[in-house]
């Protein structure tokens, strides 16, 4: 299969507008690195050389063309970069057309449908409606571009006299305490090292008693935050183990406003 | 309570951009079962009343000087923020640093926004590259969608754009695209041999890959 | 451009609730970055003015007669639609159009619907992508439960359509989704050497979700 499994969705990070793009085969490898990323086909890259050279698509000269278009290749094939299948179609096809078109006119081997028609014609017609669809392209850009300065909002709480309409408020599930609790873990990762306290001074009996202490019936604390004051890992899980039997023995509830929203630890008053 | 103020609690409220129709119709509804007497006349509200208070909001918002603003996009109303405060929004917010397509994935939409329902061999003769990875990664941001397959011989897949996609440009309807009237025209070079699908679908019809 | 159309822009855009210190600090730093003349002085922006500024624009928005209003909730500032429109919303809410699935989310939801009990890296090897945040959006939306654990090295996690999912596409058993007796034999590529799952297994052995 063909496909250019380098086509990202996203766009390749040198700008093609840049103009630092030197065709010539002497140049040096950075540029071609750079180039087969930015072209977004064997017809963009043609564009671009009919642009180099500032002639119009409809007198495009086949014989220069395709030299440069072949020196290019060569190019980039010397610094062992593959090279999408499509460019290859169109160097034949581009070799194929200057045989063509070197040949005197009655011996030249008839076309199927076009009888005096241009052997370039085919070509030319192709770029010029890429030609539009990438112009069109660069206006759907623009658009975007002004569209993603402008904000909404995500769905918010409607405030209503009846308690409990709100979708989540019945309690977040242990997948979300779970994730919550990886998102801590990773930032420790990240974070400095965890300290080398190997001594595991917790258990969970003590950070259940801490807890308690931490939170008077009635109030609540950021669940995140429980682990702020954590050292190592281990301490970490302990702290979390802790909450969870506490959850387990209705001493604490959680309480999530949105989903993916900051978890809330609350202990009712009773 | 005023019929304006309803309706921007309404476009406020929902999750996603509401019609003008829609509105009405739920103002109608919600009238029936209210016990506020102003709300009796709102049982018979007719839409053009609602476009009329539509209008109201948008203009008092924006006389107002508000950055806050009603816009109609292809699916219905929504307020969002003015695009100059654009940038002072990303400095409180890094994580909302859009994503830009890229200019593969760009043109490719440009040709499924212009000449839909396309399928991808055409596709493919005019970008000059093959679209497989593009169209998938595009189904799985719902900019596209497969919207049938082509009377033609090996019953090509069809591929549309989505309203996501309208909501992405910013476009109301397709006649507002750039170029739209020139470019929906123009007769685009075709496959000239309806190539047939790959795997996707002999594999498993009706789940795409 | 004025300060207060940026701190209105700021919470309005913001998915979560903002503080006026967390206000401050953004307008800061866009300012110093900014080309526009007044946002010199907003370089050095002290919190207090952004509370006068926030009180300010409370203040508009309830003598302006509208329907959403500026709170200050626990974690910051945000706008809510007022108390007295809340059954109003309620009753009209209904009326919306769902939201609905994407087709990637369609994907993923029909793999598990016909491929079920399923490794999330088993979904994985046929999509071809990632498809932690998929699953999590199933879960949370009802249509997806984790059923058990796979009797394999990690023990993944398996997951299960469920009830809501067979009310959703209006089936009463999985026999009755479409071409089941195919589709539930085609070989499909699966995890080649089954992943371990991350931390959250190996890390706390016991907690059964």
């Amino acid at each position: 299969m063909t496909t250019p499994e380098s086509e990202s969705i996203l766009p390749p990070e040198p700008a093609y507008a840049g103009g630092t793009l030197a065709p010539s085969a002497e140049t040096h490898d950075s540029h071609y690195k750079v180039s087969l990323d930015v072209f977004e086909g064997p017809l963009d890259l043609l564009l671009y050389l009919i642009k180099q050279d500032e002639i119009d698509i409809y007198d495009i000269r086949i014989e220069r063309i395709t030299s440069q278009y072949m020196s290019y290749l060569d190019a980039i094939r010397t610094l062992n970069i593959s090279l999408a299948g499509e460019f290859l179609v169109m160097a034949a096809n581009l070799c194929y057309l200057k045989s063509r078109m070197m040949l005197p006119k009655h011996v030249q081997p008839p076309e199927e449908e076009a009888e005096e028609e241009d052997p370039r014609w085919d070509l030319i017609r192709q770029l010029i409606e890429y030609k539009k669809f990438k112009e069109a392209a660069r206006e759907l850009g623009e658009k975007e571009a002004i569209r993603q300065n402008q904000f909404t909002h995500s769905p918010d709480p409607i405030q209503s006299d009846e308690e409990g309409e709100r979708p989540l408020d019945e309690g977040v599930g242990i997948f979300d305490l779970i994730r919550a609790f990886q998102k801590v873990l990773d930032r420790l990762k990240t974070g400095e090292g965890l300290g080398e306290i190997v001594d595991d001074r917790y258990t969970v009996a003590d950070k259940i008693e801490l807890l308690q202490q931490l939170l008077a019936p009635g109030s609540t604390y950021p669940f995140t935050a429980l682990f702020d004051d954590a050292t190592t890992k281990h301490e970490m899980i302990v702290t979390f183990l802790a909450v969870l039997e506490l959850m387990k023995l209705n001493v604490l509830q959680t309480r999530q406003e949105r989903v993916l929203g900051e978890i809330v630890i609350y202990r009712p008053a009773s | 309570m005023q019929l304006i103020q309803i309706v921007e609690a309404l476009i406020y409220a929902a999750p996603e951009p509401v019609t003008t129709s829609e509105i009405a119709k739920a103002v109608r509804r919600a009238a029936a079962d209210s016990d506020l007497p102003e709300a009796r006349a709102w049982e018979s509200l007719p839409e053009a009343e609602v476009a009329h208070v539509i209008d109201d909001l948008a203009q008092s918002l924006s006389e107002g000087g508000h950055a806050i603003e009603l816009r109609e996009t292809s699916s219905g109303w929504r307020f969002m923020t003015r695009v100059e405060y654009g940038d002072w929004i990303r400095a409180l917010l890094p994580e909302m640093r859009p994503e830009k397509l890229s200019p593969a994935a760009l043109e490719t939409l440009a040709l499924i926004a212009y000449r839909q329902p396309i399928t991808k061999a055409d596709i493919e003769a005019v970008r000059g590259v093959s679209v497989d990875a593009m169209l998938q990664k595009l189904i799985d941001r719902d900019l596209v969608h497969i919207s049938g397959r082509a009377d033609l011989p090996g019953r090509p897949m069809l591929y549309e754009t989505t309203s996501t996609f309208m909501e992405h440009f910013d476009i109301k309807s397709l006649d507002e695209l750039p170029n739209a009237t020139e470019l929906r025209r123009v007769p685009l070079p075709s496959a000239s041999s309806p190539r047939t699908e790959s795997q996707e679908t002999s594999l498993l019809p009706g789940i795409e890959p």
